[in-house]
């Protein structure tokens, strides 16, 4: 196997989630695709940890993984909160800092 | 040390007594042994376990918990004190075969990892085992007195579970055998002290208090977090306190690595010791039950930081190069500290405020005494200070028992009559804090500022360089000290009462306690006698100093200079507290109460002359200055604002400083729009005003408050950013 | 599994059904094939195997961006994240792998599923759920992705996996308890604080 | 997931003995295929055997009376009639679901179930698949049914269902974590997370220098097996945690629009999955399939095994279902008290002091 193989797949997710942050509109979807740029980085953690025979990648994979989880909870809570004060999760809506 | 040895002798050339006693350095180092001191751990052990028992079972002891707490401490103390019996017996075997006692480190491998051994256990030497001894009996006593000051408390068996829990994290910090065991007593004591500030959580003052304790110290605890590692990694991967003095001390460290981590440390005590700027959350945590307040300002959490300088003194002493220096951080906040703390206890209404503040100033006479290199003062006046501010504290609270308030000036005053206990306990335990002779804290402070070593000008020499602006500071606050306690004193135990209802003596739970810490507070000067003190027998002199200084042959501890006592810096600094009090007593006993027995102020006059007796010797001189000051036309003079200046800054100063930005700002934004877009509009040059409004207007719409259109540019710039890396490198 | 020993002698066209049966477990299976089969067959079944995965995963990763509707858009993710748990299995990455099914899919897919039905649980599609303006977001999507890849192909395009990728969970956890003792407690203490930061979030009061 | 065992052993109970003793070689692939087929005919057994003799009898004779008792001697054909009667029934979706979300829904269940049974070993080679991360991979892939679950609640298009499906999600995260902690003390113990390693852990373990029977992590780690008992009960949904199905309060919660073979693999996704979760815990508490006075390696476990894990299965199923049958039903609230406040600190703290014993003796 070749890492670019592994490579390459997370660089099309990774611009499949940079699609979907920019395209979508509701809060939640956008939280998905940041989890698929996130995968799509854990793919090359643990891709480039194998080819160079290094631990490390795989536990910065583990981390990021933890982080991610940690960024969907408080993520979602604020999802949650701003569908309570404008029942609307809506991110287009936010645009109170408008300059 | 000589004064059992006839080595010593021999060897007694130099001038100083206590010059010749460090000189005559010990051949060998002994090893200290005896069981209470291995068995330390026993200590903080009693009041953890009871802590537990008496969360799960106090509600059901006939006492709600209480004897349990009692108990435990009780037992800690007679091993703190065999403990110490046991450290004295073996340093005088020591000196009896010329040796250096070792400290006892007892440590068990916790676990192994990475070639690093994590290990914990207990470091007892003199410095340990006299802060055991202070933790343990200031603790005991509020333990005692809290059973009648808190006896219809709703949450009287948590609080008590906290009690012990707070002095069982004091005694583990204390006997801290790394930096690790370290960071989690620190932690635990500043948990405790939130809960135990946010005792009564229902008022919101209370429970802010606590919060803002909690928040305050969280800042500082960074920097002992980051201290911690800088200096493990600098040290060579060590976390033992012993090893990392020992590193420090011979050089193995680099010098900016160690800078580096001892200003970490002290950013540390800034906050737990409430040192100048950190110090507010202090007086705000009166909020606190006052048992709680006497514990934290006595014998555990604010001398947590003093107690981590003077355990890591290696570090800071090389750190800081305090030798042959004459100004280092520490020196320098102590100094600030000390004054700002005694100016602001001049503006203060409320008596535990007063106490609160002269505790940061008494603190920042310790750190002062840790930056300029005298070791030995500034444990002992952590040591005497224990006693007699607990005890005012304790004072303080019995007063606001019988009057069910803490304000001097609307409730209190009189009191002498009706608590004769509490009054002569207080009166002797603010004569100490003033620094009267004999009194505990006159020794201590004298020996404070003798180790500044600036007193080379008149006679003593000998300190680790010339501090002479420290010892300035010092005298300046000693007597302010003095003229602020005088009129705490004479607010609330002299005039007439100005409260509601019958105030009465307190029960003998609160009065026994005040008087054991009197005595202490009377006695405790005595165990450090500057040596070649001609009054007494030369084998009184310097016990304390003695016992709990680290021998100079002993490797974790620096090499530091001893400066020799002077009767005239003695007696100057006595005359200095003298001065405070006949300034402030004249004021108060003269003018105040020739007005009306109930008066607690000339007009508007108080705050600015007492402040200005305690300002120093040199304004004394000027008659004239005084007597206007006596009349109070000084009211908006000079001193008074400082003081009032520095409590503002204290309590508002941020806000005024960004307020202050925003005007200017506004200002600058006027001033923008005034002369560019309508002078140069009106002017000749119309496009050039139009054009930066339009670029404006355009420039303004990117920003469109769309989180994903930030999100879209950002994505576009770093693509670009890694495609320009591709095509050109 | 080091200790099993294959003398059944598959042939490289049973690897290849195997692998395409289960592409999941392909690298565990290659392991005990490994030292009767060539290392053709192997290389062709991890191939087989990781194409599958990749299809399955390219497909679900585009759904999950232009689904209009929520439910099934987190429903692809689930596809697009057990693609991801067995591509680190393919490159021996046992425990990372499970910890993904077990952190994204057990705990993280829930939570989305849980917040979409908590705000609405819109049946159907949801016409209003993307901007209209989709070019531009595709073109930056796009911009990223060529230059992610391009870069990829020239720095790495040769260059092979070693044969054996495999790590042991107790290489990880001495990795961590060691190594990475500081990162990991960064780690904890920023999951403290998540938690307490979603629950004063979230909290009505 | 599914190593091949040697030749000289084999790769499952059913598969495994009659090739050793004929000597068969298998292909891999034939291996496998054979392999998932057992796993596949095992999970309705497991689910016929503890519905007819916990939920028809047991339950029976808990309440007094004697149930089925027409279909086969003492009613034992009765599941069998049962199911042949769902499965005649119409497959039915409702008008406004989503229907292929509706129809994913039992099959996730009835998939984690499934993924379940392929690490449970019942002999020194009778398993599928042995992973160096057992535990940790049967705890992942059981929390895949939720997914299963909260499809079903949401495609289903019924208020009734939305409801359940949320509840079971928020019970199912709730007790993920006492699951997943109880089980770390056994693995602190053993130092292992193979399933097959606790066994010979605890084969070769000693109860104070006394290895006559080895040592079954119940003694030393009864905490956890509590503490894991409760959890699986949530994680099963039974009562007394079946809020997500109260018929009294939800009619059936996600269940509601289910009928025919979609439910009949509902029924078979939560029973086999108690079977499955039985096994788990026999292998993590019980010692699993080992038979003191063995040796470990002994040929003969991988024939007795079986037996012993069955038997040891029905009396953990015993007392799941003793449970189940006994207490009313939590309310909600109680259900995440219970979680929170009571077993997650009970197993943290069982956790702290296995740790510091296994360090300290």
């Amino acid at each position: 196997m070749y890492v670019s193989q592994f490579a390459v797949l997370a660089a099309v997710l990774f611009a499949m989630g940079v699609y979907g942050i920019l395209v979508r509109r509701n809060g939640i979807l956008v939280l998905m695709s940041v989890e698929l740029i996130l995968n799509s980085v854990n793919i090359n953690l643990v891709a480039f940890g194998a080819l160079r025979d290094s631990i490390a990648g795989e536990v910065f994979a583990l981390f990021v993984i933890t982080v991610a989880a940690a960024e969907v909870g408080v993520g979602l809570a604020i999802v949650l909160l701003i569908y309570r004060n404008r029942r609307s999760v809506d991110l287009s809506e936010m645009d109170l800092m408008k300059g | 040390m000589g004064w059992t040895t006839s080595a010593a002798a021999a060897t007694q050339t130099t001038a100083s007594v206590l010059a010749a006693e460090t000189s005559e350095a010990a051949e060998e180092v002994l090893a200290a042994s005896g069981w209470f001191l291995e068995n330390a751990w026993l200590i903080p052990a009693f009041p953890a376990l009871s802590f537990l028992l008496i969360l799960f079972f106090g509600k059901r002891f006939p006492k709600r918990g209480s004897e349990i707490g009692i108990l435990a401490v009780g037992a800690s103390l007679v091993f703190a004190l065999a403990a110490a019996i046991q450290w004295i017996s073996e340093v005088n075997r020591a000196d009896d075969k010329n040796a250096a006692l070792d400290a006892v480190s007892t440590t068990w491998t916790w676990w192994q990892n990475g070639g690093i051994n994590f290990t914990f256990g207990t470091l007892v030497d003199g410095l340990a085992v006299t802060l055991l001894v202070v933790v343990t009996i200031v603790s005991l006593l509020v333990h005692i007195y809290s059973t009648d000051y808190l006896a219809d408390d709703r949450r009287y068996t948590h609080f008590f579970a906290f009690l012990s829990f707070f002095t069982a994290s004091m005694l583990f910090f204390v006997l801290s055998e790394n930096t690790l065991q370290m960071i989690v007593g620190w932690e635990l004591v500043g948990v405790c002290s939130f809960v135990l500030i946010g005792h009564w959580w229902e008022e919101k003052p209370n429970s802010s208090a606590a919060l803002k304790a909690m928040l305050t110290n969280r800042v500082g605890d960074i920097g002992l977090l980051v201290g911690v590692s800088v200096l493990f990694f600098a040290a060579g991967e060590t976390f033992s306190v012993l090893e990392l003095n020992e590193r420090a001390i011979s050089g193995n460290i680099e010098h900016l690595p160690l800078l580096v981590g001892a200003c970490a440390l002290t950013a540390a005590v800034l906050s737990k010791s409430g040192q100048f700027f950190l110090h507010t959350w202090l007086p705000d945590a009166m909020a606190g039950p006052t048992p709680v307040s006497a514990l934290i300002h006595a014998a555990t959490m604010v001398v947590a930081g003093v107690y981590l300088i003077a355990r890591l003194y290696g570090v800071f002493f090389e750190g800081f190069a305090i030798a042959g220096s004459s100004v280092n951080l520490l020196a320098v906040i102590g100094g600030i500290t000390t004054l700002v703390g005694a100016s602001l206890a001049f503006v203060q209404r409320d008596i535990k405020r007063v106490l609160a503040y002269s505790t940061i100033s008494q603190l920042g006479y310790m750190v002062l005494a840790l930056g300029v290199g005298a070791w030995t003062a500034a444990v002992f006046h952590l040591f005497t200070h224990a006693f007699f501010k607990a005890c005012l504290f304790l004072g303080s609270g019995s007063v606001s028992h019988a009057v069910h308030s803490f304000d001097m000036k609307s409730d209190m005053g009189g009191l002498r009559k009706y608590m004769p206990h509490t009054y002569r306990t207080f009166m002797i335990a603010s004569l100490a804090l003033a620094g009267l002779p004999p009194l505990a804290g006159f020794w201590s402070k004298d020996e404070i500022l003798a180790g500044t070593g600036g007193w080379g000008l008149v006679g003593g020499t000998g300190g680790n360089g010339a501090y002479t602006v420290m010892l300035v500071m010092g005298l300046i606050t000693a007597a302010l000290t003095a003229a602020y306690m005088t009129r705490c004193v004479y607010l609330t135990f002299f005039g007439q009462y100005r409260g509601h209802g019958q105030p009465h003596e307190s029960g003998p739970r609160i009065v026994v306690p005040l008087w054991i810490l009197a005595v202490l507070a009377v006695g405790a000067g005595w165990l450090n006698l500057p040596p070649g003190f001609q009054l007494v027998p030369e084998n009184w002199t310097e016990r304390f100093g003695h016992f709990v200084e680290p021998n100079e042959a002993l490797s974790y501890f620096p090499k530091i200079a001893h400066a020799d006592p002077s009767w005239t810096l003695a007696i100057l600094s006595a005359v200095v507290a003298l001065a405070g009090i006949a300034l402030a007593g004249r004021y108060y006993f003269g003018k105040v109460a020739a007005v009306s027995p109930s008066a607690t102020e000339l007009s508007d006059g108080m705050v600015a002359r007492s402040s200005l007796a305690a300002a120093g010797h040199n304004l004394l001189v000027n008659k004239y200055y005084l007597d206007h000051l006596y009349s109070g036309v000084i009211a908006g003079g000079v001193k008074g604002p400082i003081a009032r200046a520095a409590y503002k800054f204290n309590q508002d100063g941020i806000d005024k400083v960004v307020n202050e930005v925003g005007e200017r700002a506004v200002q600058a934004g006027h001033f923008a729009y005034d002369v560019i877009d309508q002078k140069v509009v009106d002017g000749m040059v119309n496009s050039s005003g139009v054009a930066p409004q339009l670029a404006g207007e355009e420039i303004r719409r990117m920003q469109t408050g769309k989180v994903q259109t930030y999100a879209g540019i950002v994505f576009i710039a770093a693509a670009l950013l890694a495609l320009g890396f591709i095509v050109f490198l | 599994m080091d200790a099993l020993a294959p003398t059944t002698g598959a042939l490289a066209a049973d690897s290849l059904a195997g692998a395409a049966l289960a592409p999941t477990t392909s690298v565990l299976f290659a392991d005990a094939l490994a030292p009767t089969t060539s290392v053709l067959a192997l290389l062709v079944a991890q191939n087989v195997a990781f194409y599958v995965i990749a299809a399955i995963m390219l497909f679900a990763g585009f759904r999950v961006v232009t689904s209009p509707n929520v439910v099934h858009a987190a429903l692809y993710l689930i596809a697009v994240l057990a693609g991801v748990a067995a591509l680190f299995l393919l490159l021996g990455a046992e425990f990372v792998g499970i910890t993904q099914v077990l952190i994204y899919i057990g705990a993280v897919i829930v939570l989305f599923l849980f917040g979409i039905m908590l705000t609405r649980s819109p049946m159907g599609a949801d016409t209003e759920v993307d901007h209209p303006r989709r070019l531009p977001a595709t073109l930056a999507a796009a911009l990223v992705g060529a230059v992610t890849i391009y870069s990829v192909l020239d720095y790495f395009g040769d260059e092979q996996f070693p044969k054996e990728t495999r790590t042991t969970t107790n290489e990880v956890a001495d990795s961590i308890f060691s190594d990475y003792i500081i990162a990991f407690e960064a780690v904890s203490v920023l999951l403290l604080a998540a938690l307490i930061g979603a629950i004063v979030v979230a909290r009505r009061d | 997931m599914m190593g091949a065992p040697a030749a000289a052993t084999a790769a499952s109970v059913t598969a495994s003995f009659p090739a050793d003793l004929l000597a068969v070689d298998l292909a891999y692939w034939q291996q496998t295929v054979i392999k998932m087929g057992v796993v596949a005919a095992v999970i309705p057994a497991a689910a016929l055997i503890l519905g007819y003799v916990f939920l028809l009898k047991m339950m029976s004779f808990v309440q007094s009376r004697l149930g089925p008792m027409e279909a086969g001697p003492h009613g034992t054909l009765q599941l069998l009639a049962d199911g042949l009667k769902f499965l005649q029934k119409e497959d039915i979706f409702p008008e406004k679901s989503d229907r292929f979300v509706f129809a994913m829904a039992p099959v996730m269940v009835l998939i984690s179930t499934f993924l379940l049974y392929v690490v449970l070993p019942v002999g020194p080679d009778a398993v599928v698949s042995e992973l160096d991360v057992g535990v940790f991979y049967a705890l992942a892939v059981s929390s895949l049914s939720v997914v299963g679950i909260l499809m079903a609640g949401w495609a289903s298009a019924n208020k009734y269902a939305l409801i359940g499906g949320l509840r079971a999600a928020g019970q199912l995260i709730a007790y993920e974590l006492p699951l997943v902690l109880a089980v770390v003390g056994v693995l602190i113990q053993a130092g292992t997370l193979n399933l097959q390693g606790i066994v010979y852990a605890q084969a070769n373990g000693e109860i104070f220098g006394w290895g006559g029977i080895g040592n079954p992590y119940i003694l030393t780690q009864f905490v956890g097996f509590a503490v894991f008992l409760i959890a699986v009960q949530a994680e099963l949904t039974q009562p007394p945690f079946d809020m997500p199905v109260a018929e009294s309060e939800i009619v059936g919660g996600y269940q509601v629009e289910y009928t025919g073979f979609r439910f009949l693999f509902f029924f078979m996704g939560e029973f086999g999955t108690a079977f499955v979760f039985a096994g788990i815990a026999s292998v993590l508490f019980l010692g699993g399939w080992y038979v003191p006075g063995f040796d470990v390696d002994s040929n003969w476990l991988n024939l007795i095994g079986p037996v012993v894990m069955l038997v040891k299965i029905m009396a953990v199923s015993f007392l799941i279902f003793w449970f189940r049958f006994t207490y009313p039903r939590f309310r909600e609230d109680q259900l995440q008290k219970l979680a929170w406040k009571v077993l997650i600190p009970i197993a943290l703290a069982n956790i702290v002091i296995t740790g510091i014993l296994k360090v300290a003796v």
